[in-house]
């Protein structure tokens, strides 16, 4: 055990129970996984990904790159969490990864003795020969050995969701820079967010031994806490890690609200997507611990100084039971100093300097470590350390330490500085990267701007935080900035130690000094080229703290210079993000709205089968016992054929078109004329883009001089919509029409057969409906059932004699009840989309299948609607050359020569006894259906020269279904070609 | 959430009743029946003379995103020029009438007594249930009472605007839309406590 | 990416539907070199690497067709309007 | 330069990996060449590299603003098909498929051409028949495709959400040869094998504009200096308007930005490609275990080569709602490319339009599975200034003629494609 006696801010008074690897231990409220493991001795807690080499924990914080566990189990299991990050609850369950069978003993460690292979880029140069057995054999193998952990077993339980928060000033980070950000901006008046993706807010505070305004940094933070908490302008967020910036001063962030517990509470949520939409944003995300690269620097035990500090002092864990320093600076050397001070057996620090500062020397002699000045790591040993070789001024010492405390230095925490492009600027004062451009409107401060003393922090964020106020349009409220008095950290840039062994720069992904030089040799020396070929900094830490190294080396390598040299982009998000937040409630069934038909209940009762058809949910077939579907829609359509069928129609797009433009602006959408269409009577019209090509067909009736409806089909509804409202406001602004979507208002029944103006009488209030008071394609406004506004067109999509009634949607049900009695003696058979599809098959109406987005109106047979009285829009570009080629696949019908063959849709058709190649491809079949009528299968289809080639036999095509049939070109008119069912 | 509804079709609209944490109500919503509504649009040119003669008429009309009312009608701009207008206790049919005399020539009036399901969203946690789909700021430093808004909610379009400070919203939804809209909010409010009512009317 | 428009005020961009550049105008269908003319409308674009006008719908708001005026190479937006505007001039009450 | 063996891997395994050699050389631009191709992606590259194989062009360069791969090439989702509908694409891709199918053993580098295999999934019965008519279509150019049905999909990709979903499965187009490639393997294969013909390679040398005579194309200026050509290829995919302003042209493309999204590394789950019907969603998984996904494009120009939060939602709601076992996974990283989108969808590969200059561009989100064939193509247009069969459809002028190739039917409107 190497919990310290003492100190910390963990609960002591409460201990919770966890199992690593399925062992027991203990540890206490407000501890991380990674400080309970330490507490409890634990050191190796992972497998890199390549060498399978035994992996420690090195940081306390989200840049972990190494302590990468399994936690949880089952549905719940999540692969490849850091430890340092996981917040201990009672019970928690954690297993190491990417190790066979078990971590201490991996056989995949082997790789390691052939590692002198596999260096970066091997893959490339070898597992090319026999060709064949990439798949077969180097692949599988490759793949089972790489990959960390293993994902869940089943669909996540846990549920999500997103929220958005509007601010006037983001706080990101909640150290000394942030909180006295957040104060600033908060005091004056300013809706301020402090986020920290930690569960405690304070930053470094709550690890620091350092005094403001002559308290104590806890006291000060507890301090800045009460106050924030006191203003309803400020909202705290701790538990939330701002992962992007975007465009427009938009932020994406993951508050994680129960992974805390053992499952999330009852309603809550596991995690929130927060979209935070801010004026202003303070990025005080600060800095990273660096490493230093020397021969055995992965051995677990080798840990960040100020992790090792942190442990100490905020969870009260010595990381083990003896330990040393290894540094080149004093802001480490006082971090490893406190940890001292908390107890922690530090035996001596190696510092590469000539000297560290006198303060800290005669601080060291106090507690009585050793100042190796001048002195650097040249190798460690043990499976876990158990000791470091010093390379002193006076010689070589070796060091028995079970934790080395390693710190080259502070990186600053620009990610979210770079996600829109912004590049970092390197300062040679302090040897690191400091931001560059700035998305717009962020300001960063303390050490994530490379301010890295306290009180340089706590001025910039008091500054900033009321700057970003002022710019939010708040006025500050005066208050000095809080006073600390650190000294600078007098840091010497020291990125590798040149000695014999392998030196780790990126400890996840395997990427060695070595990699580095052999990437240069190769040529791959630009550092993105350097990253791609070795993987460096591709982990899942993303090489937070160790790409500057990597670099600095290939700097040295060329000879260029770390400027020069320059850093890899920095993508969102900072740290990975679940995917399940990002979806939020949009899974399963709530993927996208399923939208019901207004009879869907009906429908229900019915027993009706319901199919998908883009957000809605239609009938698709109502099945009597014992019957299949096909069974079902042969009975609807000789029903409907034969006496009279009812579909709901209401799923159309429906627009209402108002203004005595209204005729005008229809010609110009329609290829056909609609200003001439006489009041009371219905048109069908097919619409273009203008490009030539089909874009919807519908029917439009005029109900007034200046007052038409227009249906369109069910997917195009939305886009048909916004292509008038084009047409009205951008192409011809002077059209004086108004439009209204009346998709939702009006429930439309379709009821088709010989039987159906018999139902329709019983419908209406007294209208005449005889085939004079209402011919066909005429329109009616009347009211049936008694009152109930209706449209009456009629129509046919079927062929028969048909209506479409229209009532206001919440008759709809009504009215589909009045119908089915009304027809009761008829035996009126309700049908589903199957149905309608055989129906207008048989009928030869286009439909999806055929306006498909490249079929020109000629191509569908309809070329001969188009007016040649007026332009609309595609009339100029259907006139190119290739869309009036001969040759061009035309509209045509199919019957299979064998009259007991199904024909497929999809099937390509070829001459009898051509080649089946591209070159003799000749068109396809666009729908099928099988004829209850005729007693055999039909089908439409594009063919080249279609109409042309009646009675010409050909072969459709079909090998992905094993069919290949032969087919005969017909009349796509398969039922009563004349139409004069539908005029009687 | 998922398992909150898990027996229920997605097609229909949830059936009224208690979800969620028990004991407690942070969020209501309430459908608002007997309400009949039409489309008022501007006709080309004619905004201000429409507004000038809705106002003449008793309704103030608004050309921005703010619900006004006079003479027992509710108008709330959805767009330039145009207004989503209500009227409780009248038929569709009435509505259309008046708003036709109001506006002769100016505008188009269309029927929409029956293209949405109305809600009234109220409660202490409206907002915080609220701000899980509306990403419209709703502080009320930014949204007060007589404020509108028409944007997408959990994929689903709306209009909705603020009643009073309680805070009360109402929303006006798509029918065929409002089964997914409950759902979604019925999930969001579930942890603050959610009572549903009104949607058992068939 | 946030879009300010007139009407709604500031929303997501994805509220918004794209058509792209606002330059092209729709030739005239009678002239003789129309078919040229509709060639370049409809598929002949400059693709700005800079500031450009755009045509954005807000489908998810009021309906209205905006021209915004956006730089491709930074998303930065720097104004918004209703799109008839253009056109005609006399619609800025609307 | 060595050559990779097992004997080259023994030797350099013994001597501490100190035996390699630069991959390609870092040339310095010359004053002329025969053929410049502007732009260091995977098809200026192969095109270098096939005119120097297939046609002995080798005094050619490949000029390379930033370092190669840098664009697309190394950006993409890496997902290798040539599961196309439409007569003008289809062959070209099988053709590709091919040129893949022996690219490690021509170039002697391992691209890691992974044939696990694609499967879009299908949630219709339209759809279905769809994917039919495509399936038959990559039959007839001699394409593998098969049509599975749900019980098929289920037993190759049982961790998708066939009880509970909005959009039931009920089956997949499966092209088997499909699959994966190591993206910038590709690249720097590729120039390392046209390195070895003599070809030169710059880097960090942007074209800013070009040397005319007349209309002629007769070279271009650079950040390092004019060179001339006897003729130029344009390869620069998201970027060839900002290039082809210089020339006056106005092209039917537009540049958008197309996200990518990698999760941490796993132990093997997705086994092959596989694509949602009915959400933007598709993914594989890298060799190194990094689920590789990615959906739609943002929708509007750019060239910032980042994309924004909404797609990156869209996108991971298609993934909830077909592998919902994914929730506790984690998004590791997304960036953005600039990718060409067209009028139709469909590439350009053409002769001209002005002399000396030659197009390769309109790759939209889909020209990786391209670069071999697209290369090859290239090299073949610009040595015999004439397009081969394999790339006749993918003419310039195809819309004015209106021959244009839609798969989706979206028409003129880019951002749809
Ligand atoms: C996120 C994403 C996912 C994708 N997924 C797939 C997929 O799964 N399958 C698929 O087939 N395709 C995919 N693609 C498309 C594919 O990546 C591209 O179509 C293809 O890579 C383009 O060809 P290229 O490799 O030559 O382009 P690039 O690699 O972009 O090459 C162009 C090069 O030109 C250089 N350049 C530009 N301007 C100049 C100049 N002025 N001077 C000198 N050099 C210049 C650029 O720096 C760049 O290196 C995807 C694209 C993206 C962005
Ligand atoms: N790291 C070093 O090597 C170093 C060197 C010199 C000084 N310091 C000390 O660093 C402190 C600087 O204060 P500071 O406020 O700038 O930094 P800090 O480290 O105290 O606080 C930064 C906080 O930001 C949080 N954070 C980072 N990225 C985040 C994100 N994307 N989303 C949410 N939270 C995020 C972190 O969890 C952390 O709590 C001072 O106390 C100073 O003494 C550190
Ligand atoms: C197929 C593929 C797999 C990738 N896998 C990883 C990965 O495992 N880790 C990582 O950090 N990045 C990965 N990347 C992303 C790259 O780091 C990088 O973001 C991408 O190539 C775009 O370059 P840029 O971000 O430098 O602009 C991958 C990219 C691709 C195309
Ligand atoms: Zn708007």
């Amino acid at each position: 055990m190497t919990r310290l006696s003492a100190g910390g801010l963990i609960d002591r008074s409460r201990t919770l129970s966890f199992s690593f690897d399925g062992k027991s231990y203990t540890g206490h409220p407000g501890d991380t996984l990674a400080s309970a493991l330490l507490a409890n001795g634990v050191r190796l807690v992972g497998r890199s990904f390549k060498y399978h080499r035994p992996r420690g924990i090195v940081t306390a914080g989200s840049e972990e790159p190494n302590a990468l566990v399994e936690l949880r189990s089952g549905a719940r299991r999540e692969p490849n969490t850091r430890a340092t990050t996981i917040e201990l609850f009672d019970a928690l369950e954690a297993t190491s990864q990417n190790r066979w069978p078990s971590l201490d003993v991996d056989l995949l460690s082997m790789n390691q003795l052939v590692s002198p292979f596999l260096g970066a880029g091997f893959y490339y140069k070898t597992f090319m020969w026999p060709a064949a057995f990439w798949e077969k054999v180097y692949e599988p193998m490759i793949r089972r050995a790489a990959g960390l952990g293993r994902a869940a077993e089943a669909a996540d339980p846990d549920h999500y969701e997103k929220a958005t928060h509007f601010c006037d000033v983001l706080v990101i980070g909640s150290g000394a820079a942030g909180l006295a950000a957040a104060l600033a901006a908060g005091r004056s008046g300013a809706r301020a967010v402090l986020t920290d993706e930690d569960f405690r807010l304070g930053g470094r505070l709550l690890s620091e031994q350092a005094e403001i305004d002559g308290r104590s940094a806890a006291d000060f933070v507890a301090r800045a806490l009460a106050e924030l908490s006191s203003l309803p302008n400020v909202r705290l967020m701790p538990r939330t890690t701002v992962f992007g910036a975007y465009d427009g001063g938009e932020f994406g962030a993951v508050e994680k609200v129960s992974d805390h517990l053992a499952v999330p509470a009852p309603f809550q949520p596991r995690q929130r997507l927060w979209r935070f939409i801010a004026k202003r944003s303070v990025l005080a995300a600060g800095a990273f611990d660096r490493p230093i690269v020397f021969p055995g620097n992965d051995r677990p035990g080798v840990m960040s100084a100020l992790a090792l500090a942190t442990y100490a002092t905020r969870f009260g864990v010595g990381a083990g039971p003896r330990a040393a320093g290894f540094t080149n600076n004093d802001h480490a050397v006082a971090a490893l100093l406190d940890a001292a001070a908390a107890g922690v057996k530090l035996e001596a620090i190696a510092d590469v300097r000539e000297a560290v500062a006198p303060a800290l020397a005669a601080r060291a002699k106090a507690l009585g470590v050793d100042l190796l000045t001048g002195s650097e790591v040249i190798a460690t040993s043990g499976k876990c350390l158990s000791s470091v070789t010093v390379r002193t001024p006076k010689g070589v010492r070796t060091l028995s330490v079970e934790a080395l405390g390693v710190s080259g230095g502070a990186t600053p925490n620009v990610n979210l500085t770079c996600h829109q492009g912004g590049r970092p600027i390197w300062r040679e004062d302090i040897a690191a990267f400091v931001p560059g451009a700035l998305p717009v409107g962020m300001a960063v401060a303390g050490a994530a701007a490379g301010h890295l003393t306290l009180a340089e922090s706590l001025a910039d964020g008091t500054a900033l935080g009321a700057a970003a106020a002022e710019d939010a349009g708040f006025a500050p409220v005066a208050a000095p900035a809080p006073v600390a008095g650190d000294a600078p950290n007098g840091l010497k840039a020291f990125w590798q130690v040149h000695a014999k062994g392998p030196a780790f720069v990126d400890q996840q992904n395997d990427v060695t000094a070595k990699d580095v030089a052999l990437a240069h040799r190769e040529g791959f020396r630009a550092v993105e080229l350097l990253k791609r070929y070795t993987t460096m900094g591709m982990a899942t830490d993303q090489g937070k703290t160790s790409n500057m190294a990597g670099l600095a080396i290939m700097a040295e390598l060329t000879g260029k210079g770390i400027p020069q040299t320059g850093t890899t982009v920095f993508r969102p998000p900072y740290t990975p993000v679940a995917l399940g937040v990002l979806a939020g409630h949009h899974r399963g069934v709530d993927f996208k709205p399923s939208r019901p038909t207004p009879t869907h209940q009906w429908a229900e009762e019915q027993g009706a089968v319901f199919v998908e058809t883009g957000q809605w949910l239609r009938a698709a077939w109502f099945p009597k016992a014992g019957e299949d579907w096909q069974a079902a829609v042969n009975r609807e359509v000789k029903a409907t054929r034969e006496s009279v069928g009812v579909i709901d129609v209401s799923t159309f797009g429906k627009i209402d078109l108002q203004g005595p433009d209204a005729g005008r602006l229809l010609d110009r959408v329609y290829i056909n004329m609609f200003s001439t269409l006489g009041v009371g009577k219905a048109r069908y019209g097919v619409m273009l883009r203008e490009d030539g090509i089909v874009m919807d067909d519908g029917t439009t009736a005029r109900l007034a001089d200046d007052h038409y409806v227009m249906t369109t089909t069910t997917a195009n509804a939305a886009k048909v919509f916004q292509h008038l409202e084009f047409c009205l406001q951008v192409l011809w602004p002077e059209l004086d029409v108004c439009l209204a979507s009346i998709t939702e208002q009006w429930a439309q029944i379709a009821v088709s057969g010989p039987r159906s103006r018999d139902v329709l009488a019983k419908l209406v209030d007294g209208a005449d409906v005889s085939n004079t008071g209402l011919p066909f394609m005429g329109a009616l406004q009347t009211t049936v059932m008694g009152g109930v506004e209706a449209r009456v067109f009629r129509l046919s999509f079927s062929g028969e004699l048909g209506y479409e009634i229209a009532v206001p949607a919440r008759h709809g049900d009504a009215l589909m009840r009045a119908i089915m009695a009304a027809g009761a003696p008829y035996g009126i058979t309700p049908y589903g989309v199957e149905t309608l599809a055989v129906l207008r098959i048989e009928k030869g109406h286009v439909s999806g299948s055929e306006l498909n987005g490249q079929t020109s109106a000629r191509d569908l047979g309809l070329g001969r609607m188009a007016s040649t009285k007026k332009d609309f829009i595609g009339r100029v570009m259907a006139g190119r050359p290739a869309f009036t080629d001969p040759d061009r696949p035309t509209f045509v019908g199919f019957r299979p020569v064998d009259r007991s063959a199904r024909l497929k849709a999809g099937a390509h058709f070829l001459a009898l006894g051509a080649a089946p190649t591209t070159e003799n491809d000749e068109g396809y079949m666009t729908s099928v259906a099988y004829s209850p009528i005729l007693g055999h299968s039909i089908g439409l289809g594009l063919l080249k020269r279609g109409p042309e080639r009646i009675g010409e036999t050909l072969r459709a095509y079909d090998p992905v279904r094993g069919g290949d049939i032969e087919v005969e070109v017909c009349s796509p008119h398969f039922v009563d070609p004349e139409g004069e069912k539908q005029r009687v | 959430m998922s398992d909150l509804f898990q027996s229920l079709s997605p097609a229909r609209l949830l059936p009224a009743g208690h979800y969620g944490v028990q004991g407690i109500t942070g969020v209501t919503a309430q459908v608002v029946t007997n309400l009949a509504a039409a489309t008022l649009v501007a006709r080309k040119g004619k905004t201000a003379a429409l507004i000038a003669a809705a106002t003449a008429s008793g309704l103030p009309l608004v050309d921005a995103p703010k619900a006004s009312s006079g003479a027992g009608l509710e108008a709330v701009g959805t767009g330039p020029g145009k207004w989503q207008v209500f009227s409780e206790g009248s038929s569709g049919a009435a509505l259309r009438r008046r708003l036709e005399e109001l506006a002769t020539d100016l505008g188009a009036v269309t029927d929409q007594s029956d293209a949405n399901l109305v809600l009234d969203i109220c409660g202490p946690k409206a907002r915080e249930a609220l701000v899980k789909g509306v990403a419209v700021d709703l502080d009320p430093r930014a949204f007060q009472p007589g404020d509108a808004a028409t944007t997408p909610v959990s994929h689903v379009g709306v209009t909705f605007w603020q009643r009073d400070n309680a805070p009360s919203y109402r929303f006006a939804v798509g029918n065929t839309f409002a089964p997914a809209f409950l759902r979604w909010l019925a999930a969001s409010a579930a942890e603050y406590g959610f009572a549903l009512s009104g949607t058992d009317r068939g | 990416m946030r879009i300010t428009c007139p009407y709604c005020g500031a929303r997501s961009s994805h509220e918004f539907a794209y058509l792209g550049d606002a330059a092209p105008t729709r030739p005239d269908p009678a002239d003789p070199e129309a078919p040229d003319a509709f060639n370049a409308y409809v598929y002949e674009r400059d693709n700005v690497a800079g500031v450009m006008d755009e045509l954005w719908y807000h489908s998810g708001g009021c309906r209205r067709w905006l021209t915004v005026t956006r730089d491709t190479r930074t998303h930065a937006i720097t104004a918004v309007r209703f799109t008839t505007m253009r056109f005609t001039g006399t619609e800025a009450a609307e | 330069m060595s050559r990779y063996s097992v004997f080259s891997l023994i030797a350099n395994a013994l001597n501490g990996q100190k035996g390699w050699t630069p991959a390609w050389r870092d040339a310095v631009p010359k004053p002329s060449y025969d053929v410049i191709i502007v732009g260091g992606g995977g098809h200026g590259l192969a095109t270098a590299y096939y005119l120097a194989k297939e046609h002995g062009i080798r005094n050619v360069a490949v000029l390379e603003k930033g370092h190669i791969g840098s664009g697309n090439a190394g950006r993409n989702t890496t997902i290798i098909r040539s599961n196309y509908l439409l007569p003008g694409n289809e062959p070209f891709y099988e053709w590709s498929m091919k040129l893949w199918e022996g690219l490690e053993q021509d170039l002697n580098y391992n691209a890691m051409v992974s044939q696990r295999g694609i499967i879009n999934l299908y949630h219709s019965d339209g759809q279905r028949d769809a994917y039919a008519r495509r399936g038959n279509a990559m039959r007839l150019a001699g394409a593998d495709s098969e049509l599975l049905d749900r019980e098929q999909v289920k037993a190759l990709c049982p961790f998708l959400d066939f009880d509970n979903s909005r959009f039931p499965i009920k089956g997949g187009l499966m092209q088997a040869r499909a699959g994966t490639a190591r993206h910038d393997a590709v690249v720097w294969g590729y120039a390392r094998a046209a390195d070895r013909l003599g070809v030169d390679i710059v880097q960090n040398c942007e074209v800013t504009g070009f040397i005319r005579e007349g209309d002629a194309v007769v070279g271009v200026e650079t950040n390092r200096g004019p060179i001339r050509a006897g003729k130029v290829g344009l390869a620069v995919a998201g970027s060839t308007s900002r290039l082809t302003k210089h020339l006056g042209l106005r092209l039917p493309i537009e540049s958008h930005v197309l996200q990518a999204f990698v999760s941490e590394g796993l132990k093997p789950l997705v086994p092959g490609v596989i694509t949602f019907g009915m959400g933007h969603f598709y993914v594989s998984q890298s060799d190194k275990g990094g689920l590789v996904f990615g959906g739609d494009i943002d929708g509007y120009n750019s060239y910032a080569q980042r994309g924004n939060l909404p797609v990156v939602e869209d996108v991971a709601e298609g993934g909830m709602a077909l592998m919902p076992l994914i929730g506790r996974l984690r998004m590791l990283r997304s960036w953005g490319g600039l990718v060409d989108m067209s009028m139709d969808g469909s590439p350009i590969i053409d002769v001209g339009p002005l002399p000396g200059l030659f197009l390769n561009t309109a790759w939209n989100y889909g020209g990786f599975k391209a670069t071999p064939a697209s290369g090859w193509c290239f090299a073949w247009t610009i040595a015999k200034e004439e397009a081969h069969r394999f790339n006749a459809a993918f003419r310039l002028d195809r819309f004015r003629t209106g021959h244009v190739i839609d798969e989706k039917g979206v028409g003129a409107q880019p951002n749809l494609h």
